[in-house]
């Protein structure tokens, strides 16, 4: 399988573009051979993947595997075609391209209005370009191409299939991302400058402990600017509850269960590995945004009228969640980062789709309005219980995972932060548990528990149909079986994690 | 002889060209200083092909006088809508751009 | 079957995904396969109980100040004890004999069983089960108790809205608990926890359409959520002092080693404190476990009896080496786990004398009764603790069946207005629920008199003499109010609608079941047999040095006269009217001379209070009155202060400032674009001339500076 | 060697005077004719740097083509033919200081870098055929585009000035 090995990512990355190309040869009238082709596309590139998954390595998780080496792309500035994948990124893969089926199975048969599969279809693929092209770049000029590709589509999703408040959401999205990015590729052409002419990210962790520790600073600074705005932390934040309300459901999944990895990505993959002394400075205002992103989106959960707005909020806390993971440095942290990340993908994807259909039958999100969902609908009500407990980490699934190793090991970050800070920050996560808990719970119950209000009282609301039960059933199962045996998870990422750490332990160890 | 007073005498053409560009208001005397500038760049090529020893300058020289014709043709297809459309070439009065 | 342990979770597991799935189609709705599963999980525990005790008793654990095997933790000494034999010549020197009588006996080995569940940061962490007496015990009495609660159920719960749901959520109750004391490490125990925290919420809530029940079941979600904050930190920083493990008997060992320091070591056992205090109900964060009688009665069955709020006491019991290290159990001075074990015990009881609803005053002597058991572990009587834990489990279970097969048959839950009488119509549930109060009054030879009588042994023992004054008014108190409610509820007249009946076998066969237990199982640690304290002993407690005392015929005596003075206190109020009725009478009326008097629910108030005598009324309305508005009112407070705050926050900081400051940036973006907008004439060659400008200017700017 | 100086002089001389009637005579037609001469000088500037064959094609599409086209586009727009004071808008003076700037700037550069670089004198002269085969050999592709840019450009311009 040398093919294989070579081609594998390259397939990956670049098999949706020609379900794009077909599709544009497809008439706009044909809605049902526009779908298959839609889905045939993700369905082949998720094929891929499974055979990367297959063909992976396992006792190598920590080295770049189907890393065909280094193809000059652009020679001016020395960037080359470099792609490889890892156990941090390998996850994150597979969790883009499932996810992407996912989704247009359930767009099946609703997509909102203003209609239009073809376009929308071919922006879906255009986003699955980009995510998979994230995880799997290895340049970081490529990276970058990757990165801001997702914002066209994304930008057109919500604008042109949005809420009422599309255009502001929308602007607000683009503007706030390409902000960051900017500051960003400021930070890449630093690096490419000061550490040796490449933008090559295994060359660059190797020769970028060169750069003076102030111009460090001052590069990490603007990584983080770039990674932080697309996480989101607080307080760079307040797109993301306007960008999840006005998006349509599929949008907004995909928002959430994949592109805010992107900007943990960035923190594990580039920023950190590339520049650990800068990391251990940075480390604590990272911690503290998290922390207070934790307590601040709970908070802002707990006022919200809308429920996706609350879910989007409260992407905002368990984001913060992560980054503490990251913000600790130590392999448990960063262990727990990943797995927050992928639970949160699934758990959060799933609360949106919930929050969609819910829209969709009662035609309102207003927790108000909402009540008895339990009664009409058993089983969405029951698949939003789940997918509720899941999110405020229940032990058993998956959520879990992210919340409590991150906890767990802001009791010793690693060598060099300061371990009294870390501990107040693991009792402040702590109480965001419960806010988490409380938040959920509340919605739970304004929309589950109780009778159907009036307005609602004698409409038929039909339960859980085909293409959801297909497209959340495996989301349901991942949640579950991912929360029993999180083995599945942390047996791939350790290792590549600690290569992440050791990089950094080589600079504040004892 | 020097290379320079090649150069220099190109500049001078590009500088009043590009005077002409901007203070002219007539379009056909506006292509006509694009033409002044072309020129200036067709006797830099040349001249530093001589002072290089290749051809390769008067080959790119070709190339810009066969553009340059194709640029006339166009801009003054171009200035004759315009005349057509406003019955005058003046271009104080082509303000579309307005914001 | 010990070493095969991890089947008795896996059955009540599997029970509840089978009902969740195929319960509906089932011809028993779900209730066959739940009582078959359960029961299968119970018979599975009863063998493990036989082999536990068969098991000889030939491991001898290296003592508790033994410096370094304790560290390396149980499985290097597990797996060095076959050589166990050349640990006798290991110089007892460590043990101090000032500690008194105690000498090292050889215990059962605990069956340990483990897998690796997952690696993270290059440590394995394990999942298995240990199998200690202390486990063992905890998995018999859930599974039986969770069986008869079961059977129970088949009848009570019979025309339920949501029968089938009923039953898998009972079935992941069950299963949450005994993963937890099966569990060998504390990350699978705060699974159990979690689990059983959900399926309270399920279950209390369980009729969610009407709001009074889903806010009941949110209110035992979040407090004892709260709590967890505690164990989630105690844990964090157990896994790390205890050196990267979760392991409960290696962290018990590293925590008595003393190679962790003193300040680490009593954060983590008051963090773990914090954790037991919201999930046992310990006095301040009691208030959820009345509320939380909003859910159908064999639910708070389970919850008080067997599962959930005794959680708590098993975490103490558990990782006991961390508390008695952490806050020096074994010095005699007053500890914090003690203490609230203490209040706890007054308060509950005093709350318990108020309440006309029936399963609210079980459910505030389950508090009371809890409180008995923190304390006693507080005290450093661990036997004693776990052993009334036991006892309760069986008679708390009695009673609260007892009370659900009354309002079975009254259709209410209020002694005053729905009950009465029922003596003669109700003959089996008037007796098992008879038997049931008398255990926990704590009348010599049922179980509760036994327990009891430890606890108080050991706060004397100990050097605990506020605590044996506490034991020994709980003890009356609690006598008292029991009389007050089997009076209430069995005898007089019948006050309420329509015609009671006996219940049927389904219901009356799991009350003299859990009768006879609560007969006989106080015998199984009488002096003179003392089988449980042999077959619960375990390495941490061992290492501990736990004291044992004697039993003290007089202690005896003196608990027995409290209890029954209770009865007899509450019989002659009662029954015989004596009394209290005409000191009130008289005090109110020369103090005051208020009419109230006839107000009859006024002064059934005022009688009840007397009941605990004199001056103890107010305080028990203060008691309550704080329970209302403090406690309930700080909870509530800091709700409605959040939501001010998240208001606040999201109005003012999000919507105002912060997001303010953005859509600033793109205002002054369009200030100045109007601004420049002068320059933009529209005509090109303006424009041109700019550019060239700007260029000449760049470029000048290059050769002048460069 | 003088006497290439003496003519390099005359020819400049003329053209710059040329080029700056071009932008500044206030009668259209003459300054089409007065680019004449500046294309011619441009031609004549070839010879002198012994390009012959690009100094052909400069008077034969510039002077034959080009110019009559401007003198074409003059007449259909019917241009004011002789003298009118409104030829210039009213930024000439932007426009002066913006141009001599920048040939101060440009001056400032060329004399900075080739203040004193001499053309060989003892250059090979440039053949023609080698042009040919430089055009036909290296930048077939190049030229090939042209062509179609050219015919592009073809159309173009019938399309616009097309009327209809």
């Amino acid at each position: 399988m040398d093919w294989f090995d070579s081609w594998a990512l390259t397939l990956a990355t670049f098999l949706p573009v020609v379900g794009i190309v077909v599709l544009a040869f497809v008439p706009r009238a044909q809605e049902q051979l526009i779908k298959t082709v839609a889905l045939v596309t993700t369905i082949v590139t998720a094929a891929v993947g499974v055979g990367i998954l297959l063909n992976f390595d396992y006792g190598a998780k920590g080295v770049l595997q189907f890393d065909p080496g280094k193809k000059t792309w652009i020679d001016a500035i020395g960037s080359n075609y470099h792609v490889g994948i890892d156990g941090i990124s390998l996850p994150l893969l597979v969790l883009s391209m499932f996810i992407s089926i996912l989704c247009v199975i359930y767009s099946w048969d609703h997509f909102p209005e203003p209609h239009n599969p073809k376009a929308f279809l071919m922006l879906m693929l255009v986003l699955e370009v980009g995510m998979n092209g994230t995880f799997v770049a290895q340049d970081l000029i490529l990276f970058f191409v990757f990165f801001e590709l997702v914002l066209l589509p994304m930008y057109f999703m919500i604008g042109v299939w949005g809420g009422p408040n599309r255009q502001y959401a929308s602007i607000k999205f683009f503007l706030f991302t390409l902000f960051g990015s900017a500051l960003m590729i400021l930070g890449f052409l630093a690096l490419f400058f000061k550490a040796g002419n490449t933008f090559d990210i295994p060359t660059l962790i190797e020769q970028a402990g060169n750069i003076p520790h102030n111009t460090q600073l001052w590069i990490f600074g603007g990584l983080f600017m770039g990674f932080a705005i697309k996480v989101p932390m607080f307080p760079f934040h307040t797109w993301l509850p306007d960008a999840h309300t006005e998006a349509p459901t599929v949008g907004s999944v995909i928002l959430a269960a994949v592109l805010l990895k992107l900007g943990t990505y960035g923190f594990i993959r580039i920023a950190i590995p590339i520049l650990p002394e800068a990391a251990i400075t940075w480390a604590p205002i990272i911690g503290g945004l998290a922390v207070v992103g934790i307590i601040y989106g709970a908070l802002g959960c707990l006022a919200q009228k809308d429920m996706k707005r609350l879910i989007a909020f409260s992407s905002v806390a368990h984001m913060g969640f992560v980054m503490l993971g990251i913000a600790t440095l130590t392999d448990f942290g960063i262990n727990a980062a990943v797995f927050g990340m992928v639970a949160h993908g699934l758990i959060t994807g799933m609360l949106f789709f919930c929050a969609g259909s819910i829209q969709e039958r009662f035609g309102t999100r207003e927790l108000a309005r909402l009540g008895g969902l339990l009664v009409q609908a058993p089983k969405l009500g029951w698949i939003l219980g789940f997918c509720a407990m899941a999110s405020l980490g229940l032990p058993g699934l998956a959520g879990f995972w992210g919340e409590f190793p991150a906890i767990l090991s802001a009791y010793q970050p690693a060598a060099g932060l300061s371990e009294p800070l870390f501990r107040f920050y693991m009792v402040v996560a702590s109480v965001g548990t419960v806010f988490a808990a409380g938040y959920l719970l509340w919605m739970y119950q304004r929309t589950a528990f109780g009778t159907p209000k009036e307005e609602f009282a004698k409409e038929h609301i039909h339960d859980v149909h085909g293409p959801e039960w297909l497209a959340w059933a495996p989301m349901l199962a991942l949640i579950f079986v991912l929360g029993v045996y999180p083995r599945f998870l942390f047996g791939v990422t350790d290792e590549a994690v600690q290569t992440v750490t050791a990089a950094f332990r080589a600079v504040g160890g004892p | 002889m020097y290379l320079n007073q090649f150069l220099l005498l190109a500049a001078f053409l590009f500088c009043v060209g590009v005077y002409g560009v901007l203070a002219r208001k007539n379009g056909v005397l506006v292509l006509m200083s694009v033409e002044l500038i072309l020129n200036a760049v067709n006797v830099n090529l040349v001249a530093f092909g001589a002072f290089h020893n290749t051809v390769v300058g008067q080959v790119f020289a070709l190339f810009v006088i066969a553009i340059a014709a194709a640029e006339v043709g166009v801009g003054l297809a171009i200035v004759l809508l315009i005349y057509r459309n406003k019955q005058s070439i003046d271009l104080s009065e082509v303000d579309l751009m307005k914001g | 079957m010990l070493r095969n342990a991890f089947l008795i979770p896996l059955l009540p597991v599997i029970s509840f995904a089978l009902i969740l799935f195929f319960g509906k189609r089932l011809p028993g709705k779900g209730h066959e396969i739940g009582v078959l599963f359960v029961g299968g999980a119970f018979v599975l525990s009863a063998i493990c109980a036989a082999q536990w005790i068969s098991r000889p008793a030939d491991y001898l654990p290296p003592t508790g100040h033994a410096e370094a095997a304790a560290v390396e933790g149980a499985h290097a000494a597990e797996q060095a004890s076959t050589e166990a034999a050349t640990d006798e010549e290991h110089p007892a020197d460590g043990e101090p004999a000032a500690e008194g009588e105690h000498e090292v006996e050889p215990i059962r080995k605990a069956e340990v069983r483990e897998v690796v569940w997952f690696e993270t940061g290059g440590v394995e962490i394990k999942a298995g089960t240990r199998m200690d007496g202390l486990s063992v015990m905890l998995v018999f009495v859930v599974s039986m108790i969770s069986l008869l609660v079961h059977i129970f159920s088949t009848n009570y719960m019979h025309d339920d809205r949501r029968y089938t749901h009923f039953f898998a959520a009972l079935s992941l109750f069950t299963a949450g608990m005994l993963v937890m004391v099966t569990s060998s490490n504390t990350l699978q125990l705060l699974f159990g926890w979690e689990m059983m925290g959900l399926c309270s919420f399920m279950l209390i809530g369980h009729w969610w359409e009407e709001k009074n029940n889903s806010d009941a079941a949110l209110k035992a979600f979040f407090t004892t959520r709260t709590g967890d904050i505690g164990l989630l930190v105690g844990i964090s920083i157990l896994f790390f002092a205890a050196g990267h493990t979760f392991d409960t008997e290696t962290i018990n060992q590293t925590a008595l080693s003393g190679t962790i320091s003193s300040g680490v070591l009593v954060a983590a056992a008051a963090a773990l404190l914090c954790a037991v205090v919201g999930k046992s109900a310990q006095f301040p964060l009691h208030t959820w476990l009345p509320d939380a009688m909003a859910g159908p009665t064999p639910v708070s069955a389970l919850i008080h009896a067997a599962t959930m709020v005794v959680a708590g006491v098993y975490l103490i019991a558990r990782l006991y080496g961390v508390f008695w290290a952490g806050f020096h159990i074994g010095d005699g001075g007053i500890n914090p786990v003690a203490l609230i074990g203490g209040v706890t015990v007054i308060i509950a009881a005093l709350l318990a004398f108020v309440q006309n609803d029936i399963k609210k005053v079980l459910a505030y002597s389950t508090v009371s009764q809890l409180g008995y058991m923190v304390m006693a572990l507080g005290v450093g009587a661990w036997t004693a603790g776990i052993f009334h834990l036991f006892t309760h489990a069986f008679f708390k279970g009695l009673l609260f069946l007892g009370a659900g097969s009354v309002s079975h048959s009254v259709h209410s839950f209020d002694m005053k207005k729905g009950m009465g009488g029922l003596k003669k119509t109700m003959p089996v549930t008037f007796w098992t629920f008879l038997i049931g109060s008398v255990a926990l009054a704590g009348v010599p030879p049922l179980a509760g008199f036994w327990s009891k009588d430890e606890i108080l042994v050991g706060a004397s023992g100990n050097g605990y003499p506020i605590f044996l004054v506490i034991g020994l008014i709980g003890a009356f108190m609690t006598a008292c109010y029991m009389t007050r409610c089997v009076y209430l509820t069995f005898f007089g007249e019948f006050r309420g609608h329509g015609h009671p009946h006996e219940s049927p076998k389904a219901i009356t066969g799991p009350l003299v079941v859990l009768a006879g237990f609560s007969i006989l199982a106080g015998f199984l640690n009488a002096p003179g047999i003392e089988l449980f304290s042999k077959w619960t002993e375990n390495t941490t407690v061992l290492a501990a040095g736990v004291a044992h005392h004697e039993f003290s015929i007089g202690l005896a005596v003196v608990g027995t006269l409290m209890g029954v003075l209770g009865i007899a206190t509450g019989f002659a109020y009662y029954v015989r009217n004596l009394g209290p009725h005409r000191l009130t009478q008289r005090n109110q009326a020369a103090l005051t001379g208020y009419k109230i008097l006839e107000n009859k629910y006024y002064l059934d108030r005022l009688y009840t209070d007397m009941v605990v005598g004199g001056l103890k009324g107010p305080v028990a309305r203060a008691t309550y009155w704080v329970n209302q508005n403090i406690i309930d009112g700080v909870l509530n407070g800091t709700a409605a202060v959040s939501k001010a705050v998240a208001n606040f926050t999201y109005s003012v900081l999000d919507q105002k400032l912060v997001d303010g400051l953005v859509n600033g940036a793109g205002a002054g973006a369009e200030e100045g674009g109007s601004a420049l907008r002068v320059l933009q004439t529209g005509r090109v060659q303006q424009y041109a001339a700019f550019l060239f400008g700007a260029v000449v200017l760049m470029g000048g700017a290059l050769v002048l500076f460069v | 060697m003088l006497a290439q100086n003496v003519i390099f002089g005359a020819i400049a001389l003329a053209m710059a005077a040329a080029a700056l009637r071009v932008v500044t005579t206030k009668n259209i037609v003459h300054a089409a004719l007065y680019l004449v001469v500046v294309l011619a000088g441009v031609a004549a500037l070839y010879i002198l740097l012994a390009a012959e064959f690009t100094a052909v094609v400069q008077v034969l599409v510039y002077i034959g083509a080009i110019v009559v086209l401007f003198l074409f586009g003059i007449m259909l727009t019917r241009a004011p033919i002789g003298i009118t004071s409104d030829l210039d808008n009213n930024q000439r003076g932007l426009a002066l200081v913006v141009s001599l700037f920048l040939f101060g700037v440009l001056g400032a550069v060329l004399n900075d870098a080739y203040g004193s670089t001499k053309l060989a004198s003892d250059n090979v002269i440039q053949k023609s055929a080698d042009v040919g085969n430089s055009i036909f050999q290296d930048y077939v592709i190049p030229f090939e585009v042209i062509s179609i840019l050219l015919l592009a450009a073809l159309i173009g311009a019938v399309v616009i000035a097309r009327r209809d």
